[in-house]
């Protein structure tokens, strides 16, 4: 194994294993925290891959405000009477299963994915010669302008639909 | 070099965490993360992806789902709230009014 | 590159979008509802308007950078979600103000849905199409939850959420897959890539192809992925549940189209095999769960997860032609089930919810109109000539037949028989009970409107569907 | 052509008229409508007899009645030498039974509707006896039973009234199935069913056969025998002959016209048309005559113990039937159509003047009241006398003359006549025994009704009793038209006048054997005189010995050898619960119904289960959705 | 085609069709229960009226459609509107227009609470029961056909006796089955016909034997629903006996006979050679309809019920009748159709009318009633003797050439189906006495028939009388068209013998 693989093996263990540690805590407070941790290693799993606009947005977005928002909103739930009730549901076995299934199935069609078509003009290079945040840019106001407005209008959404559904009215 | 394969077991392996949560806890909350867990496995498959494609495409959707998954956490947590307010609960198997 | 920045052709999404811009502030100036929504009618217009232009100028093709499309398919499929929205506006006014809930966010929020659904309609992009789906999603998750102090409204919400959520987390992980086997998300450039690289029979494709239809499956309420739908359907305010029961489906359709034949073109065979026994489930599942329903909306929720299952019928048929006859089916699906839900809204007034079953007692005797109207749309959710629903039916299964799926056609007539008998028992308590309550109906003008026009279409169209039949062919040729 | 087709057009018109306007407008004048139009038949009957007399025969198809592709069938009148002696018959006796009734049904509340149905029996019979055609045949054939439907229940609040006139209608259907049956298969052989064509064409056919089951019959024999049914059910033969008993719950007049004098004499008439057919058919022949036969002592055999004063005269008539029958059978077709013409008198006499008594006694049939009533009723008593010595066979009454015939031709036909011939005379004892007995239990002894009766006895008006002189008039003289050649050459003119259609009789005998024959039914008829005046008149406690000492066979006769309880033991009980327990109750109503309604039952507990699906819990919902994907791709990409 | 396209210069079909329809609109805008029932009775007669034309000008030597029209409709999937009438069709018009005319009438006093509604669904129904009849194409035809269903829905479940609701719903649901499985049939015929609805065009196509087989087997579904055919009759006695008056006798009337009519239409002279191989299976049902049907009157407790069942068995001889597949079986089944449309149309209404006045359908509650409503025992022994199929009435021509037909085409069927004439003779003599003979209670008044009444039953005696004497006016419309479809169920090809023969070699060679 090469040093990236055993740095790779790390990441994939250490998220594995959060990712356990998320939908298996019974206080929702310990998994926000896990998984903030989790994020933390994708982050750096991005920057593996040469994406470093992704790692930054990873950790201000997500950790930063999207688990603060949940946390937020656990503690305004004050749900803490619950934590003594069951954790799963009755049909966990039958969860079970389909993680198991999912596993087996996705292990079997995607064990040897290659990448079939010739590399784009994105090389790591090319990147590097711009520098990161400069291409995710260009192509982001350029081709993608469409998406990047759509996206606009869904956090607006989003705004108005909190606003909507839990301002106080005047009655 | 890290063969782009273990990337997308990874992703895999995650995103089946991921299915597992939903399916099988009761708190919302937990299953709302489990959601965020999927989302993220998707999101390291596509950077790998990105990455290994030598295409800004995967890189730019991780970014918008990003940003989709920060508007869904809004608007999740705010229908979770408002039904909190008329029932204190947020079991899934308790907010089961409506079947049939 | 600004010559590929071709605006014109995204107008029509764009005066939407802006209309709901141009809602919420609006909301803010006055307090009349109505100004609202009526402005909201006169932006759904022009953005009508604009797009009959368009199209009659001949415009058509790709925009900002192959991201979007102006054709003939998505105009149609516009068209549905103009119609879709503009009787859902029609029949809310009234509505909304009944249950409390009547607010300038949420004709905005119909306004960007159905940006969204547009979006959807035209995107030849897997990105565009995620996010106009997302843009969709997040605004009907707000509108079913609209009533907030209703648990049923607020329950529906979050089953809708989490789900919705679920199942767009399948979308991405399927999105990842095509892009990471073909590089692209460009739907044309998908399918060359997958036919050039030899991909058609790869099991990754096969893998992402179900993730695809698992997404799409669950925006039109195919089982096994439809079990959100009667739960939301039934909690969501009447009219969002209207505009639920048409809109997403008839995007879901329109992107499953897009996708399935543009995308996945090689793969005919495949999600033929794979759709038709979820199709016969779906129709199954919906026409036999309806029969014991109680709540009206409810049962409307199934009855429209059975039409999807035959709406779907003319997209495995996997020809142009076969999905000629789903978006005519979709078309006049709207129409049936405006006006159904428009007899629905009709009965709810304070205090009286209207919804179940046995509130239609009698309703012939205090309404004839009322349920002659009802009986109308319930005819031809049957598929009974010489209603539109007929047409639909016909068309689906002419197509069906044509390209050789005799069997399904015949399970499919088969439960449209079962289904008839829960839209018979809406009939027989509106015709052959006594009335057991008074019922007044909270009738508007815009709500009288809307029932008019949608149960004078559904004749027209059950008498002479060739406007509406050209127009289909034309659209997709 | 108008005067002929007058013959039956006056009896419906007056059968209109009355049905229409009687019960408000006509009521008690009735008659003034129906009885010019009866004579006025009559007369017309007379002119087109004379006209046939004269040499004519008409044939004369009035319009198209039916047609479909070859088949075409005309209403049309045939007044051949046969049709002109029923015409006389027919038109005859009803003229006097409807004088007769005027004074039968006075003051009955449906007296307008009696003589509306009567009229509209006329026109049937003249139809039926008129036609030129089986299908025309037919309608007249079904219309007399209508009418006998409709004059048998006349007193339809009587329930065995009610029941008796059901019972006819169907049993004749018994019949007419197979009448039916016999002119389709007419058709298709002769692809015609006019009778010119067919008897014409009739000799072309022999040897021909039909597969029926596998077997093959000969068709002629099949078409006789099929048309055969229809007359054992019209005319009482064994074994439909159980309704006419029963029918007797009608009023007088009517079991004079229609069971005694013409209608059931419809399938003599039938048979004897169909000469040409039934004569090149053994089989048939022979059938006839044995039905016939047997049906003679059968029948005479029940009418010894009957106490109903118009059951005896019913079994009576059913016995005269089977030897009209027997003598068609053996070949003496004009001998049976005289008998028939005789019978048709006599009979018709014994009725009226019973339905006299019976009037007299205000409606009590059952002779065991009687007695004595000579005294009372002397004139009915006389042509009661009159007709018994004319049914019984004394000599130079009418009845003798075509007994006679019958029983010398049956004597002369081979083995099987010889036999038959027994039987007939064994008959004509019977016959003599049970018509005196019936002389002497009602018209002599002492009185055995109520007081009450007793008071009211009355001999009837003129307007019974002069139909009543006129019919024993034919009773005497009648037969007179058919003296046998052995008395005199050229006497049987009825025989030559209907040698034409029916053929000459032949059969060879010495004048020896006729003189034996005749004299073995002479001193039969008077044997059973002699045995009933001992019985009735000496020795009044021997039948009750009798019938101590031979009670099964007493209870046999008495219960008509228990045939109606048979065909409802065995026929209709059983066909009833079956139509009600097995076809009704188990098959429509548990196996299809069950099935019909059982299929949506069924899916609506599909529906009932398949709800319990929907948990209303979300993740359920993603587990449905998890596994839905999980095994499309388990099936599509793994298998 | 020849120029007998049309005859008259104007769409006379379309306007006796449509009339009802104007009708109907017009009763939409109508206030007051009189006006309604004058309005949709000028309605039905002046249809009526209307198509007396078509009579006169009729041309009997010709097999052709006649007064044909033809429009384009839906040019998209070649359908065009197209109707005409042949010799076959042209009497269920009258028996329509007429007994429409007759279902209004008798509803004058019975239909007391929504009488808007009842007139325009029996107007509507009208229109649809035209349309069945004049439609050239299937498509039409279709539409029609199913369009029938509503307004006979309704009637059945508004209007209806106590298990109303159970009956129309077993009603709907049991056509609408047969029918949809029909629609299949029309579509697969749609291609394999040049992408054409056109009946006649269609009829002139030869289908391969399988394909005619699958196809026959569609369309059966549909008529045999329809007919009702042993054993799809179940709908039948519930729905027409909880129906309203009106109802049942246009159920009686002219829907069951739309069933029969599929047949001679479509049936027989598209698929001659499948129509060829289920002879044998057709004929059993038939015969096993009569014997049935006939033996289940016999349990029966209710008047309309076992009318009802009566006509299941004379509906088994109109199915023999056509399916003996020569002249006279054909010819007897129309106007056997025609006769029983006349005779249980008559006795639905005489029940209606005398339910009037007594309220009960229970045999048990009669007897008697010939004493006090003297003229509609009269009526009614008209018509009972009418069904028997006395000779002189127009049953008996029916069912004679019936017997003709099933007799020289199978001997076995043809005494077999004259057994059905003892039988009802039974059922409907021991009914008739139930009702009017028997009991003598003189303290019971119950009215005789109005003068409404009267003219309502006037026209269907003289029918009745008028086919049973010259039945030639009527059989004369049917002569050239229905020797037109022997000939075309003659072209089927023998190979069906090969399973005639199999079969009838298990019954011993002997059919």
């Amino acid at each position: 194994m090469t040093l990236p693989q055993i740095f790779f093996a790390y990441f994939a263990i250490t998220i594995t294993g959060l990712s356990l540690l998320v939908v298996t805590r019974r206080n929702p407070v310990h998994g926000v925290l896990w998984m903030l941790v989790l994020f933390i290693h994708v982050a750096v799993l991005y920057l593996f891959l040469n994406a470093d606009f992704l790692a930054a947005v990873q950790i201000i977005v997500y950790a930063g405000a999207v688990l603060v928002l949940f946390l937020i909103v656990i503690m305004l739930l004050d749900i803490r009477k619950e934590e003594s009730e069951r954790r799963f549901n009755w049909t966990w076995p039958a969860g079970l299963l389909a993680f198991a299934a999912f596993m087996v199935f996705f292990i079997a069609i995607l064990r040897d994915f290659q990448v079939f078509p010739g590399p784009g003009q994105y090389s790591i290079e090319f990147i590097k010669s711009q520098g990161n945040m400069m291409t995710v840019g260009k192509v982001l106001y350029g081709q993608y302008l469409l998406p990047f407005e759509i996206a606009s209008l869904i956090l607006l959404v989003a705004i108005i639909g909190a606003v909507v559904l839990v301002k106080k009215r005047a009655e | 070099m890290v063969p782009l394969s273990w990337y997308i077991m990874l992703s895999a392996v995650v995103f089946s965490i991921g299915v597992l949560g939903f399916v099988t806890r009761r708190n919302l909350i937990i299953v709302f993360l489990s959601i965020e867990l999927m989302l993220n496995s998707v999101n390291i498959s596509l950077a790998a992806f990105s990455h290994y494609l030598q295409s800004m495409t995967g890189q730019i959707l991780v970014f918008l789902v990003i940003a989709v998954a920060a508007a869904e956490a809004a608007i999740g947590l705010a229908i979770l709230i408002a039904f909190y307010k008329n029932k204190p609960t947020i079991m899934a198997d308790e907010i089961s009014f409506m079947k049939g | 590159m600004f010559n590929a920045l071709n605006i014109r052709l995204i107008a029509p999404e764009l005066m939407l979008a802006l209309t709901a811009l141009f809602l919420l502030l609006l909301d803010l100036m006055v307090r009349r509802k109505d100004i609202v929504a009526f402005a909201g009618i006169v932006g759904l217009i022009a953005s009508v308007f604009v797009n009959y232009r368009l199209s009659a100028m001949g415009m058509s093709g790709s925009t900002l950078q192959g991201m979007f499309i102006f054709d003939g398919y998505s105009n149609f499929f516009k068209m549905i979600f103009y119609i879709n929205l503009f009787f859902t506006i029609l029949i809310s006014l009234k509505y909304m103000v009944i249950e409390d809930a009547s607010l300038g966010e949420y004709y905005a929020l119909l306004f960007f849905a159905t940006t969204g659904m547009m979006l959807m309609a035209g995107a030849t992009d897997l990105i565009v199409l995620y996010l106009g789906l997302e843009l969709m999603a997040l605004s009907t998750y707000v509108l079913v939850g609209m009533l907030r102090r209703q648990v049923r409204s607020n329950e529906a919400a979050v089953k809708y959420f989490f789900l919705g959520a679920f199942s767009s987390a399948f979308l991405l992980y399927g999105i990842s897959l095509v892009y990471g086997l073909t590089g692209s998300t460009n739907l044309v450039e998908i399918a060359s890539k997958l036919h050039s690289l030899n991909l058609i029979n790869s099991p990754i494709t096969m893998l992402a192809l179900i993730f695809f239809i698992v997404a799409f499956g669950f925006k039109v309420a195919l089982a096994p992925f439809h079990m959100w739908a009667p739960d939301v359907y039934e909690g969501a305010p009447t009219s969002v549940t209207a505009f639920l029961s048409v809109g997403p489906k008839a995007a879901g359709f329109a992107v499953m189209g897009r996708v399935f034949f543009e995308a996945f073109g090689g793969l005919q065979v495949q999600w033929s095999s794979i759709l038709m026994p979820l199709s016969v489930l779906t129709i199954a599942v919906g026409s036999i769960i309806a029969l014991s329903q109680t709540n009206i909306k409810r049962m409307l929720a199934y009855s429209s997860i059975a039409h999807a299952g035959y709406a779907l019928i003319g997209i495995i048929v996997g020809t142009p032609e076969g999905l000629t006859s789903t978006m005519n089916y979709l078309m006049i699906y709207t129409f049936m089930n405006m006006g159904a839900f428009a007899v629905v809204i009709a009965l709810k007034r304070k205090g009286f919810s209207g919804e179940n079953l046995e509130d239609y007692a009698g309703l012939a005797k205090q309404h004839p109109a009322a349920a002659a109207l009802m009986l109308v749309f319930m005819f031809s959710l049957t598929g009974i000539p010489p209603t539109a629903g007929f047409i639909g039916k016909f068309y689906v299964f002419m197509e069906a037949i044509y390209a050789g799926y005799l069997y399904l056609v015949i399970i499919a007539v088969i439960f449209s028989a079962v289904s008839a008998f829960f839209y018979l028992r809406v009939v027989k308590f509106m015709y052959m009970n006594e009335p057991e309550t008074e019922v007044v109906l909270s009738m508007s003008k815009p709500l009288g409107i809307s029932l008019a026009v949608t149960a004078v279409l559904v004749l027209i169209i059950g008498v002479y569907p060739e406007p509406l039949l050209n127009f289909v062919r034309a659209s997709l040729w | 052509m108008l005067k002929y087709t007058l013959i039956p057009l006056l009896p419906l018109i007056a059968f209109i008229i009355n049905i229409l306007f009687g019960r408000k407008y006509i009521r008690d004048k009735a008659h003034w409508v129906s009885v010019p139009a009866v004579l006025g038949s009559f007369v017309l009957a007379v002119s087109a007899f004379l006209d046939v007399k004269a040499g004519d025969v008409i044939n004369h198809n009035i319009y198209n009645w039916i047609v479909s592709g070859d088949f075409s069938v005309s209403i049309g009148f045939l007044i051949d030498p046969l049709s002109a002696v029923m015409l006389i018959v027919v038109t005859s006796i009803s003229s006097l039974i409807f004088i007769y009734s005027i004074g039968y049904m006075k003051g009955d509340g449906g007296y307008y509707r009696f003589f509306a149905y009567l009229s509209l029996f006329v026109f049937s019979m003249l139809v039926l006896v008129m036609a030129n055609n089986f299908l025309l045949l037919y309608f007249g054939w079904e219309a007399v039973g209508l009418c006998s439907y409709f004059l048998i229940g006349f007193w339809f609040h009587k329930r065995s009234a009610a029941d008796a006139g059901k019972k006819a209608f169907i049993v004749n259907r018994f019949g007419d199935f197979g009448f039916g049956l016999g002119i389709i298969l007419i058709f298709l052989t002769f692809g015609n069913l006019e009778y010119h064509q067919v008897f014409g064409e009739a000799g072309s056919i022999i040897g021909q056969s039909i597969n029926i089951f596998g077997y093959n019959v000969d068709t002629i024999t099949l078409i006789c025998l099929l048309l055969f049914s229809g007359a054992v059910g019209k005319s009482a033969q064994i074994p439909l002959h159980v309704w006419l008993p029963d029918a007797m719950e009608g009023p007088t007049p009517v079991s004079a016209l229609i069971h005694a004098a013409t209608m059931v004499t419809a399938g003599v008439f039938m048979v004897a048309r169909c000469n040409p057919l039934f004569s090149m058919s053994e089989v048939a022949m022979n059938t006839v005559a044995v039905v016939g036969g047997v049906t003679a002592i059968f029948a005479a055999t029940i009418a010894l113990v009957q106490n109903d004063i118009k059951r005896v005269i019913a079994y009576s008539t059913v016995s005269q039937l089977g030897y009209m029958f027997l003598a068609l059978g053996v070949g003496a077709f004009s001998a049976g159509i005289f008998h028939l013409y005789t019978h048709a008198y006599f009979k018709a006499l014994l009725f009226l003047a019973s339905g006299s008594v019976i009037h007299a006694l205000h409606d009590e049939q059952d002779m065991r009241n009687m007695g004595g009533l000579k005294k009372y009723m002397p004139t009915t008593y006389k042509v009661f006398i009159i007709a018994t010595l004319s049914i019984t066979g004394i000599p130079f009454l009418s009845g003798f003359f075509s007994k006679d015939e019958i029983l010398w031709r049956a004597f002369q036909h081979g083995d099987l006549g010889k036999f038959l011939w027994f039987l007939g005379t064994v008959a004509a004892l019977l016959t003599a025994f049970y018509s005196w007995r019936l002389i002497y239990m009602t018209f002599h002894g002492k009185f055995r009704g109520t007081p009450e009766q007793e008071k009211h006895l009355h001999e009837s008006p003129p307007v019974i009793t002069v139909p009543l002189w006129c019919l024993a008039f034919g009773a005497v003289f009648a037969g007179y038209v058919g003296i046998p050649p052995l008395f005199m050459e050229h006497g049987d003119v009825i025989g030559e006048f209907l040698a034409p259609v029916l053929g000459h009789a032949q059969g060879h005998g010495t004048h020896a054997e006729e003189y034996f024959v005749m004299g073995i039914s002479v001193f039969v008829a008077v044997a059973g005189l002699i045995i009933a005046y001992i019985m009735y008149m000496k020795k009044k406690d021997l039948p009750q010995k009798l019938a101590t000492a031979f009670q099964p066979v007493y209870k046999l006769l008495l219960n008509k050898y228990y045939i109606d309880e048979l065909y409802s033991k065995t026929i209709i009980n059983p066909a009833l619960k079956f139509s009600d327990k097995i076809v009704s109750g188990l098959f429509d109503g548990l196996i299809i119904e069950g099935i019909v309604n059982g299929v949506p039952t069924l899916i609506g507990s599909f529906s009932q289960r398949f709800r319990k699906i929907q948990t209303g819990v979300s993740s359920t919902y993603g587990l449905f959705m998890v596994f839905g994907a999980l095994i499309i791709i388990g099936m599509v990409i793994f298998w | 085609m020849e120029n007998t396209l049309n005859q008259l210069n104007y769409p006379i079909l379309s306007l006796i069709v449509f009339t009802p329809l104007l009708g109907a609109l017009l009763l939409i805008f109508l206030k007051g229960r009189g006006a309604i029932r004058w309005t949709s009775l000028l309605v039905t007669i002046g249809a009526l009226i209307l198509s007396f034309p078509i009579y006169s000008a009729f041309d009997k030597t010709t097999y052709h459609m006649q007064f044909q029209e033809r429009y384009e409709w839906i040019p998209s999937w070649g359908i065009n509107y197209f109707i005409g009438i042949d010799g076959i069709s042209i009497l269920f018009i009258f028996l329509t227009l007429l007994l429409s005319i007759l279902a209004v009438l008798v509803s004058w006093k019975s239909v007391e609470t929504k009488v808007k509604e009842f007139h325009v669904a029996i107007l509507v129904m009208e229109t649809a029961m035209l349309g069945v009849f004049v439609s050239l194409d299937f498509f039409l035809f279709y539409v029609f056909w199913e369009a029938m269903l509503v307004p006979m829905f309704i009637l059945i479940g508004v209007w209806g006796g106590s298990r109303r609701v159970y009956a129309a719903i077993k009603f709907f649901l049991y056509t609408f089955v047969g029918s949809v499985l029909m629609l299949v049939g029309i579509v697969v015929l749609y291609f394999s016909g040049n992408e054409t609805l056109d009946i006649i065009a269609l009829s002139n196509i030869q289908y391969p034997l399988k394909l005619q087989l699958w196809l026959f087997m569609a369309f059966f579904a549909a008529f045999a629903v329809k007919v009702p055919m042993f054993p799809f009759h179940t709908w039948l006695p519930d729905a027409h006996t909880e129906a309203p008056t009106a109802g049942s006798v246009i159920l009686a009337g002219v829907l069951i006979k739309m069933g029969a009519y599929g047949f001679l239409r479509f049936s027989i002279p598209m698929f001659p050679d499948a129509a060829g191989i289920f002879v044998f299976p057709i004929m059993v049902l038939s015969v096993i309809a009569i014997i049935y049907g006939a033996l289940i009157c016999f349990a029966q407790k209710d008047i309309k019920r076992l009318i009802a069942y009566s006509s299941v068995s004379h509906m088994g001889f109109v199915t023999l009748g056509i399916f003996a597949l020569n002249t006279q079986g054909v010819e007897g089944g129309i106007l056997q159709m025609l006769n029983h449309g006349i005779i249980t149309g008559a006795l639905f209404l005489m029940i209606g009318i005398i339910y009037e006045r007594t309220h009960s359908r229970m045999i048990s509650d009669y007897g008697g009633f010939a004493s006090f409503v003297p003229w509609f025992a009269g009526f009614f022994i008209i018509f009972t003797f009418a069904s028997i199929g006395l000779p002189g009435t127009n049953g008996f021509i029916g069912e004679f050439l019936i017997i003709l037909g099933a007799f020289s085409s199978s001997k076995v069927f043809g005494v077999l189906s004259a057994t059905g004439i003892i039988l009802g003779a039974g059922y409907m003599l021991w009914l008739y006495q139930k009702v009017f003979f028997e009991k003598n209670d003189t303290d019971r008044t119950v009215p005789d028939l109005n003068p409404r009444e009267f003219l309502l039953l006037l026209p269907l005696v003289i029918l009745v009388f008028w086919i049973g004497f010259y039945p030639e006016t009527f059989l004369s419309f049917m002569h050239v068209s229905v020797d037109h479809l022997i000939e075309k169920a003659g072209t089927g090809t023998n190979a069906e013998n090969m399973l005639t023969e199999y079969i009838s070699g298990m019954f011993g060679g002997s059919l």
